[in-house]
C-alpha cells in the first residue's frame, strides 16, 4: 500500500506511532515496534539518575525509527517548554509531542497553556504535536499557531476506554487543516481502526500493546486495525440503514 | 578537578548539593558522567547548554542545573 | 499467522467469508475475493431463466474457493430443505447456509422453524451452518442439534448497522460449543474487527464490500479488520478503566 | 421430441406450460438446457433428481418441477 | 395525564409495573409500591414451606394491587403451565407473566418453548404476558398464537444493563400487533425513559428499585421515569443532527 | 421534593432551565414555560429594529421567571462582555449565561476566550454562567475565575445529539466546585434524566420543547425527565452487571 | 386423622414422604395447613384441584402432590 | 428636535446615519423610541449609558450607538 502520512514535510508509511513505556522488558519492546511497523515512536525525557548513567534505550532505537520526545507530566508552559528544548539536544530532533497537563489525576490537558506553549514552540524552530482534547476550536488554534499535527484524546490516558466521543472525533478531523492523530484511550484493534474510519491520519498506541497479556500480538492486532481503518475510510462504507437490503437476488426462489 | 576548586551550592536536578566544580563540564565529570555519553542535554537555569560549551559554562553559587537524557515514553 | 478455523473437521486459514452478491460487475467480485484472502464464498440457487442458460458465475469460482450456498429469502423449512437438496445436487457441496426468514421486510430469522429445518438437514447429512439471531438459547439448540457453526446478526441483512449488540454477540460467543460467525450488518472493517474481539470465529461480509465505493479496497479493509480483531482477541486487550493511568514515568521530570 | 410426444402440463419453476416430453431429461432439452451443463439441479414434486436418474425420470401430468442453478448470493 | 394502557381489556393508568422480590423489608416494598403509583404487580409462586403457613404478602397486595403471577424459573412447558395453573387457582386471576428459561445461568428466555406453552395457556383461558428477547419474528409469533402482551428484555434479568439493542427493541415496538412491556434490565430511571421513547406501551422494574440504596426514592425516580418517556413518545422528539443549528435568534448581535 | 439548588445564593426548585427561542408562537412558549415548571429561563439580547419598537417578550417572562440572558453568537469577547452589560442594563440582572463561539459553523465555545472574558465579567459584578465543552480542566478555571456554575454541552448546539460523551460529563461532575448544568444537545426526556444521573445539577433544554411536535407535551417530558434522573442520582442506581441476577426466589419451584 | 388412616407413600413438593391421609383435605391438614387459607393451591400428579375437591379429592399410592402459595416475585 | 440640531454621523446598531440629535435621549427620540420603555439599554463606544445619563449624554460624530433588548433566547 502506498498512502503515505506527511507530517511536516516528512513522509511516514506507517500510520501506527507507538509508545516505549510499561513493556514488560526491553526486548520484548523492541520486539513489539518491529512487529508494529511504526516508523515513528515516543520518548519521554527525565532526570538522569545522578546514581550513575546507564546505556539508554534510544541507543537501541535509534536510527531504526525517527524518535518523538514528549513532554509528559508537565504542568506548566515552562516546564513543557524547557524539556522541548532539552528533548531538541539531547536528540536532535525538533519534533516533540506537547503535553501540558491540567490535572494530575486525569491527565487531562490544559489546552489554553498548551496553545501558548504550542506557539513558543512554533517560534523557536520546533515540530510541534500537541496532545489535546476533541475540542475543534482548539485544535483549530493550535493548527493556527503553526502546530504540525493536533493529538486529540481518545479517551484518558491509559484507560482503554476508546473513543468516547466519535461525532468530536469526526468533527475535528472533517475540519483540521493539519494531520489528525488519535492519542489516549486506545484499547483494542478495533479502537484504532475506528479512529482512521472517523478520519483520523494517525493514532498513538502505548499502554494497549504494553500492558496487552501478548504485547507482541496485539503490535500486530494494532498494525492491522489501522490498516483495515484506514483502507475503510479510503473506500468509502456503505450508509447505515435503520432497515434490511437483501443482498441475495430476490427473484426465482424456490417455492413449493 | 584539582584541590583548587572551590566548593559551591548549586541545586542539580532538584536537589540541593555542595560540589567541588567551577564549569559545567567539571560538574558533569564530578557526577561520574561521560562527557562523550551521547543523548545527554543539560540546562542551567532554564536555558540549554549545548554540548559545545559544557567545557566554558562556569557555574555561579545557586545555579539550578537540570540533567536529562531521554526514557522510556508514551 | 498460523491460527485456522476448524468447521465440521474443514480447515480455513482466512476467517473473513465473503458474499458474492451486489457487485459492480463480474470482474470486481473475483477482484474482491481475491483480495480478500478469503477461502469460503457464499451463493445462493435460484431458478433458471427459462431463456435460457448463461454462464454461471460459479464456473469461474469453482476450485478457487469453498462455496457455501444458502437458503436466502426463504420463509418455509419446507422451501428451505429443498433449496439446500437442490444446492447440494448442483454443487456437489453438503454445506449449506441455512437461511429461513420470519418477516420479509426486515428479513429476520425465524428462529425455531430454524431449529426444525437445521435438525432434519443435519439428519440428511448436511454441514449446516444457520443464520440466526445473537440468543444464545436459540445457538445452543442449533448447536444441540448438530450444526458446524451458528452465524448470528450483528445487525439487520444489509444495513450496516454494526454489531447493535455486542454484550449479547459476547454472550453467545462464550457459550457456544461450536464456531459462531458473525453474519449480517457489517458495515465497515471497525465493525469487523470488534466482532472477532467479542469472541466471534469468523465473519461473513457482503454488501459493506461490493456496495463500498471502491470494493476491492474494502475488501482489504475487512481482511484487515478480521486479522486485527482475531489478533487483538487472541491477545488479550487491557481492561477499561474508568481513570487515567500515566504510560510516561512519573518521576524525574524537568522541574524549575 | 418425436411427434409421438404426448403433450403433459407441467408446473415448471412455478409457471404452468404444456410441453411434449414424457421423462426430464426430454423436458430439460425442450427447455433448452444442455444436459452436461455443471452446477444444475432438478427436483420434480419436492425431491431432488440426481442427474444420473434424468434420462429414466418420467414425467406425469401435473408434476413440479423446480430447475436451478448457483447465483450470487450472501 | 389521562393516557392509559390497555391490555386484554383491562385498563392500567400506570405504565409502570413493579416486582415484589428482594427488598430489604415488606414496609419498604410497600411504600415502593405506592411510591410508584403502579397498579400492577409481579408476584412468585412457590411450594409452601411444609413446615407451617406463614401470613402471605398477598395478604398485603390485595385489593391494592392487580397481581400477576409469574413462572420464573420454569424450564419446562409442564412446569410453566403448571405453575400458571397453580396461580390461577391461588390468585383466581388467569393473568400471568409466562417465563421459561433457556438457560438458568443468564435466565435468556427459550422462546420455542415459550410459544408453544402460551399457545396452550391461551387456548386455556389464560391472559398471558410472555417474558422473551428482543426478537421480532418471535414476538410476532406471540402474538400470533394470542398473547395479550409481549416482554422483550432489555438486559439480562437484574443485570442493570439497560436497553442493550435499541434498534431491536424499537423495531418490536414498531410491529408488535399488541402492547410492548419492557422487562428485565432497566437499571436506572433513563433507562425506563429511553425504553417508553423507543415505543415500549410499559415497563417493568423490579430489582432496580428493590437493590438501590433508597428503594422508595428509586421507585419516585421510575415513576417519573416512565412518565418522561411516554411524554416524550407521544410529543415527537427533534431529528438528531449531525451540525448546529442555533436556538437564539442570528440577526441583531451587538457588535463592535 | 425538597431538593432545592443554589447557584450563586440564589435557590431554585426547578432544575429545568428552559430557553425561548423557537416556538410556534409566543402563547406556546408561555404555555410551555408554565408546563416545564422552570424558575429560570433563557433571552437573547439583540439590536432593536430601527423601523419601531414592539412589545417585548420580556414584559410577558418578567416577575414570573428569573431572566438569564445570553450572549449568543458572541466570536470576541469584547461583544460578550458588552453584550452581558447591556443586558444588566437592560434587565436589571447581574446573571449572564455567557457564550462565546470559537466556529460558527458548530457553534462550538472558544473556551480560552471564555475563561478570559469569564474572569472580567466576574471582576465587574456579574454572577456568569459559561457554556463551556465537557473539559474537566476548563470547568475547573471557569470555577476557579469565579463563574457560579459551568454549562458544559452534551453535544453541539440543536442537535438533539443527547449526551455525546457521558463519561467526560461524569467527570466534570465529579470535579466541579461549582453546579453543572447541562447545556445544548438534549434532544428528549431519557437525555435529560441521563445528565442529571450522571451528576448535573440541571439542564437547559430549549430547541428540544420548542421544536417538537408538541412542544408543551415535551415540555411536561423534560420536566419529568429531570426530575426522574435526579431522584435516580439521589438513591443511588445498582451497579451494572454481566451476567444475570435473578429477582424471583430460587427455590421451592414448582417442578413435576 | 384416626386410628383407621392407612399410610401412604406421597410426593409432596418434591419429597417423598408417609402419611396417614386418604384425602387431599386429610393431607392439608396433616401438614397443618388450615383449610381456610386464602391464596392456596394445589395440584395432584401435574392437575390442580380446586379448592371446593379438596375433601372429596382421594389420594392413592405415588401420587404427587404440589402445594403452593403465592411468593415475592419478578 | 428643533432647527437648531445640527446634524451628525453616527454608527447606530451598525449602520451609518446621519441624524440631528445632540444627546442620546434626542437620538433615541428621533428612532421613535419611547424614553420610557422597559428593558432598554443603550451603548456609546463600547461602553454602556445608564438611563438616568441619557439626557444628558452628548452625542460626537462618529460615534458608535447600540440600542438592544431582550429577545428570545437559548
Amino acid at each position: 500500500m502506498t498512502d503515505p502520512l506527511t507530517i511536516a514535510g516528512t513522509t511516514l508509511a506507517s500510520r501506527l506511532f507507538v509508545g516505549t513505556a510499561g513493556y514488560p522488558n526491553q526486548q520484548m519492546l523492541l520486539d513489539c515496534l518491529e512487529t508494529s511497523g511504526t516508523e515513528l515512536v515516543t520518548v519521554s525525557i527525565r532526570r538522569i539518575s545522578l546514581e550513575g548513567y546507564a546505556e539508554s534505550l534510544v541507543d537501541l532505537l535509534e536510527g531504526r525509527y525517527r524518535l518523538l520526545p514528549n513532554t509528559a507530566g508537565c504542568v506548566t508552559a515552562r516546564d513543557a517548554i524547557l524539556t522541548a528544548e532539552l528533548a531538541r539536544e539531547a536528540l536532535q530532533t525538533d519534533w516533540v509531542k506537547l503535553e501540558l497537563i491540567g490535572d494530575r489525576e486525569t491527565l487531562y490537558p490544559d489546552v489554553e497553556q498548551l496553545v501558548h506553549a504550542a506557539d513558543q514552540l512554533v517560534r523557536s524552530g520546533f515540530t510541534v504535536l500537541p496532545y489535546c482534547n476533541e475540542d475543534p476550536v482548539a485544535c483549530q488554534k493550535l493548527a493556527d499557531v503553526g502546530c504540525a499535527a493536533v493529538m486529540p484524546l481518545g479517551s484518558l490516558i491509559g484507560s482503554g476506554g476508546g473513543i468516547a466521543n466519535p461525532a468530536a472525533i469526526e468533527l475535528v478531523c472533517s475540519r483540521s487543516p493539519v494531520p489528525v492523530v488519535l492519542d489516549a484511550g486506545i484499547g483494542t484493534a478495533s479502537d484504532a481502526a475506528l479512529a482512521m474510519e472517523l478520519g483520523c491520519d494517525a493514532v498513538l498506541v502505548n499502554t494497549a500493546i504494553a500492558k496487552s497479556h501478548d504485547p507482541q500480538r496485539m503490535a500486530a492486532a494494532m498494525r492491522a486495525g489501522v490498516e483495515a481503518g484506514r483502507l475503510a475510510r479510503l473506500a468509502g462504507r456503505i450508509p447505515k440503514r435503520r432497515f434490511a437490503e437483501p443482498s441475495s437476488p430476490q427473484l426465482g426462489l424456490v417455492s413449493t | 578537578m584539582t584541590e583548587r576548586a572551590t566548593m559551591i551550592r548549586l541545586r542539580i536536578n532538584g536537589v540541593e548539593d555542595e560540589v567541588g566544580a567551577s564549569t559545567l563540564a567539571e560538574l558533569l565529570k564530578h557526577q561520574g558522567i561521560d562527557l562523550q555519553a551521547r543523548f545527554l542535554a543539560v540546562a542551567v537555569n532554564g536555558a540549554v547548554i549545548r554540548r559545545a560549551d559544557w567545557l566554558a559554562h562556569p557555574l555561579s553559587p545557586g545555579d539550578e542545573v537540570e540533567i536529562v537524557r531521554p526514557l522510556q515514553g508514551g
